[in-house]
């Protein structure tokens, strides 16, 4: 295979698929209750050096839960996938968990504004960074699904982008064209958030998927926090309805409002005024110090993250403003 | 006629730029204002996707985040990122609009870093989905102030494909044929491209400026078109709208 | 790119994604009604020499009645993806319609056997043939979804299968592996049967998905046939539900029971006893003739079929057993 | 002893192979035989797939197609083909039951044509899932009468791989390392392969047959273990539950 181009980026993670069968070969296929404590699951499933993906969309059913449980374990020299992370990112830059990271989008908060925090801790020269996009990862992430190496796209052609990837222009002996290889991405551990789960991992969402099929397929071990557990009769019930399956999946947390402060499509809107109170705190490296210490380090658990940040009353208010309950459409 | 900030003439310019029935994809913020202007005057049939996957929403609101709720609020599909990238990889998507940190005279992007790589002097947030965008959308669209910080002679780090060093560097790039820059929109006038050198081109200006000022807040030398046309101001159903309906808490128009 | 092996099979389509994307340039993005009759459907979309693709699997979730429309206007020399296809090339068989052939399986209806006809066709020297397996077809059409000439597959190697291919196999420039490549499909129609769309072609359905999702993703022209029209309210009320978005849909046809003989999950299961006479009668060259003019040709459309066929009487039974309303589970 | 007909005997052997907790890809017949008589014999917690798209389902009665609605009925999920066949890409799927038309020493499987292949003596399906399974599953297990026209020297056209040519043919053809045939069962014996030549060797007798009958009913010169075991017969409780409860209308064992 003639390489045209190649990125200089580090390729964190190997693409090679008979490595990754190998473990996936050990993983259990019995339908057993994987349910536990988000602290256990963590402690458990997460270790220090391993390369790690959220799901979700940054602030968009994303196991915000899971991530400050990751920073209050004090996990280390992580590997991580920064696509589209905003307040995911937030939340772990806060930490120092990670310490190279395939970026895609950080920093960031979309609308929002930046977060001085992960800023920072990017530009400390501590972390080590390959540059892809959004659909880079996605692919790289279909790859992984797919059980190959690699996928080939036609993006970041000519830019620095792929310059700064570890991807690999070649000649596609078909049609002569150029076009992008994306090398596989098995994270080593995932945590994607979902409405409902049965005991056995058999996982639902609604609203739009991101890339959390593929991310599920791809990792090596998968938890899952849900909103709700829900009986197996259930999944059986509507198997049309699954969109992961229990075989992917080490640990099922059922952990309400386990998005909060983002949004879950259907259950609550991010609470928008307590983001930007995460973003103005991260100026004052001493009130941030505070602001972690009563959020996180702490808190027991999400449960008492959510009290200190209005309980219940919030907890309504936002799944008003996320059903347009008050507003006419 | 109405007074009116940077931002409301920039999305409202962008906003007449979309015909009807065409796709586009969209970012939060101004982008996402000008879509829903557009559906809101010229365009009511545009159609709107988001790259997490949201696919022709009827947006309640504006959405704080291109994953949010609201991005597939009644909308035809709530899909996956690969549903909307795949879509505009096999061509699909007719216009996206992107913005950059900084921006050359061929339409490249840079929103990842400002100095070197692996210690930059700033970091950006990276692509996001502007490189995937601006690769396979048919029409890539802009919108930035207009200012030498942005414009600049030379992108610190090119993480979005314009036209890349000009004539038919993209056409040789291996990326999708026919898909470019299209128009980039600033608060004083509009560009697009001259088709050979694929230099960029001032064709119109907003009222109040003049070709000198567009040509003072560029880095680089602008080319000229034979004939410069008049933006017409933006009217005051625009206005309306646009602070009535698509952004009454002034989210974006009041940055 | 260094080609390692190749298959002499003939490539039936151009998998050159730019050509794709000049065509899907010109797809209207406007949500406007696309409701007509099947016949009308088959006969504007399906051109004599087009490379068909039908949705389903052999006999499930088959959109039947459009096969035998298209055999009843006679199409001929069309191209066909036959991945898993039983009774519907069965069908099609009976025609002649196609002259090409991209193989997975073909001929068998599985556990029920063998069709004569689809075998004396195939073994007629009249059909170009070119062998796949399932996944590589499913695979080819992941490509054509993904706007890209191809993607790389870990099957086949070493056999007969890929030398009859148009497959390649190359070395991964990642891992030093081999890999084959599955050069992109793109159907220039397509037949997709579903439960329930609206009139603009926004689809979904119950059940497995087989390679609907990407075959929807990757046709030139789609046409949706569909058990019941929706509001188009209902669409928005549950975007989640949506598998197939309407801009890839050029029609939409109502065709209660449209998959008969055939089985449609949560509606009615397979006519096994009609199926088996398809299969005994085939045997006879002229019972076969008379049993198509009954079946096909002298019929107006899929509703007369049925009619002929036990109508609303047998429609129920089937119901029955799909839902096993008499079988104690 | 209770009587049985070929058929049965297979499925009672086949199902014995698979242990408590694997997966296992399946087509229709025989093969859904076996793992629906594992599942209520020794494996309980077998996990059936169906190459379209099912995942684990509570089988109400034997499927017709690997695509009725029986194959997701009461299932952990109803996926896709990609689910399924990507599942088994990335390690996940232990075993796959097969058959075919025509198979050599090293397991290859013919399930494409015989003769010529541009105007065949006999057309057959072809590969199907096939190739897949054998390609991406651990183990592959064939489930086939024991006649000469089955067992050949050489397949006319090898469709669906076993161990290639022997030897390390497999490990350097590209195909997935690790996987490869395991057992062939047919109606007279159990057969695996030795480690080094991978050509194909008997293991174990049915009860009423011996080594020679094996032998002549088969193509090409079998190997045969240091130990031949003795096949245990179907027992009454799998005869039972294949007759009564698996395949009442004797589709698969009634052929």
């Amino acid at each position: 295979m003639n390489i045209i181009d190649q990125g200089q980026g580090e390729l964190f993670l190997d693409p090679d698929p008979d490595k990754a069968r190998e473990f996936f070969r050990t993983k259990n296929r019995k339908q057993v209750n994987k349910v536990m404590d988000l602290k256990d699951a963590i402690a458990r499933f997460v270790k220090d050096g391993d390369y790690l993906a959220i799901g979700g969309f940054g602030a968009n059913r994303t196991p915000i839960a899971a991530c400050h449980e990751i920073v209050r374990q004090k996990k280390k020299n992580l590997g991580f996938a920064g696509h589209t992370s905003t307040h995911d990112m937030e939340v772990l830059s806060a930490g120092e968990v990670y310490d190279r990271i395939d970026v895609a989008y950080v920093i960031g908060l979309e609308a929002r504004g930046l977060s001085p925090c992960s800023r920072q801790y990017m530009e400390s020269g501590k972390v080590k960074v390959t540059e892809w996009t959004n659909y880079s990862l996605a692919a790289r992430l279909r790859a992984a699904a797919m059980g190959v190496p690699f996928v080939p796209t036609r993006n970041v052609m000519g830019t620095d982008t792929i310059k700064y990837s570890a991807a690999k222009t070649v000649e596609c002996p078909f049609t002569g064209k150029k076009v992008v290889l994306m090398p596989a991405l098995y994270p080593d551990v995932s945590v994607i958030h979902v409405h409902e789960a049965d005991v056995y991992g058999n996982a639902r969402f609604r609203g739009i998927a991101v890339a959390d099929i593929d991310l599920a397929n791809a990792s090596k071990r998968l938890i899952i926090t849900t909103e709700r557990l829900i009986h197996s009769d259930e999944i059986k019930r509507d198997p049309s309805a699954t969109r992961i399956p229990y075989f992917l999946v080490d640990a099922v947390c059922e952990v309400p409002y386990g998005a909060y402060p983002g949004t879950m499509p259907y259950e609550y809107f991010s609470d928008e005024a307590h983001l930007r109170e995460w973003l103005n705190v991260e100026k004052d490296p001493a009130e941030f110090k505070a602001f972690l210490a009563k959020n996180i380090f702490d808190c027991k658990d999400h449960e008492e993250y959510i009290a200190r940040n209005g309980g219940m009353k919030k907890m309504l208010e936002l799944r008003a403003k996320e059903l347009l309950l008050f507003k006419e459409v | 006629m109405a007074e009116y900030n940077a931002m409301e003439i920039m999305i409202c310019v962008a906003a007449r730029e979309l015909e009807n029935g065409a796709t586009v994809g969209v970012g939060t913020g101004a982008p996402c204002a000008a879509a829903m202007l557009a559906q809101k005057t010229t365009a009511p049939d545009l159609v709107i996707m988001f790259e997490a996957g949201g696919i022709y929403p009827t947006l309640p609101e504006m959405p704080i985040s291109v994953g949010d709720s609201r991005t597939f609020y009644k909308a035809a599909m709530a899909g996956s990122m690969g549903d909307i990238m795949e879509a505009c990889s096999r061509g699909f998507v007719d216009y996206t609009f992107l913005g950059g940190a900084q921006i050359d005279m061929y339409g490249n992007l840079n929103s990842t870093v400002i100095g070197n790589h692996a210690k930059p002097k700033v970091r950006f947030p990276g692509s996001g989905g502007a490189n995937d965008f601006a690769s396979f959308c048919w029409r890539m669209m802009v919108m930035t102030p207009q200012n030498n910080r942005r414009f600049v002679e030379k992108v610190d780090f090119l993480t979005t494909p314009g036209w890349l060093q000009g004539g038919d560097s993209r056409a040789k790039s291996g990326l999708p044929l026919g898909s470019g820059p299209y128009k980039i929109i600033t608060d004083m006038a509009i560009m697009d491209f001259e088709p050979q050198s694929k230099r960029m081109r001032v064709i119109s200006i907003h009222p109040g400026y003049s070709f000198k000022d567009v040509q003072e807040n560029c880095g680089f030398e602008l080319l000229k078109a034979p004939q410069l046309a008049d933006t017409p101001a933006p009217s005051d159903e625009e206005l309306r709208l646009l602070r009535e309906e698509i952004d009454p808490y002034r989210y974006v128009i009041g940055r």
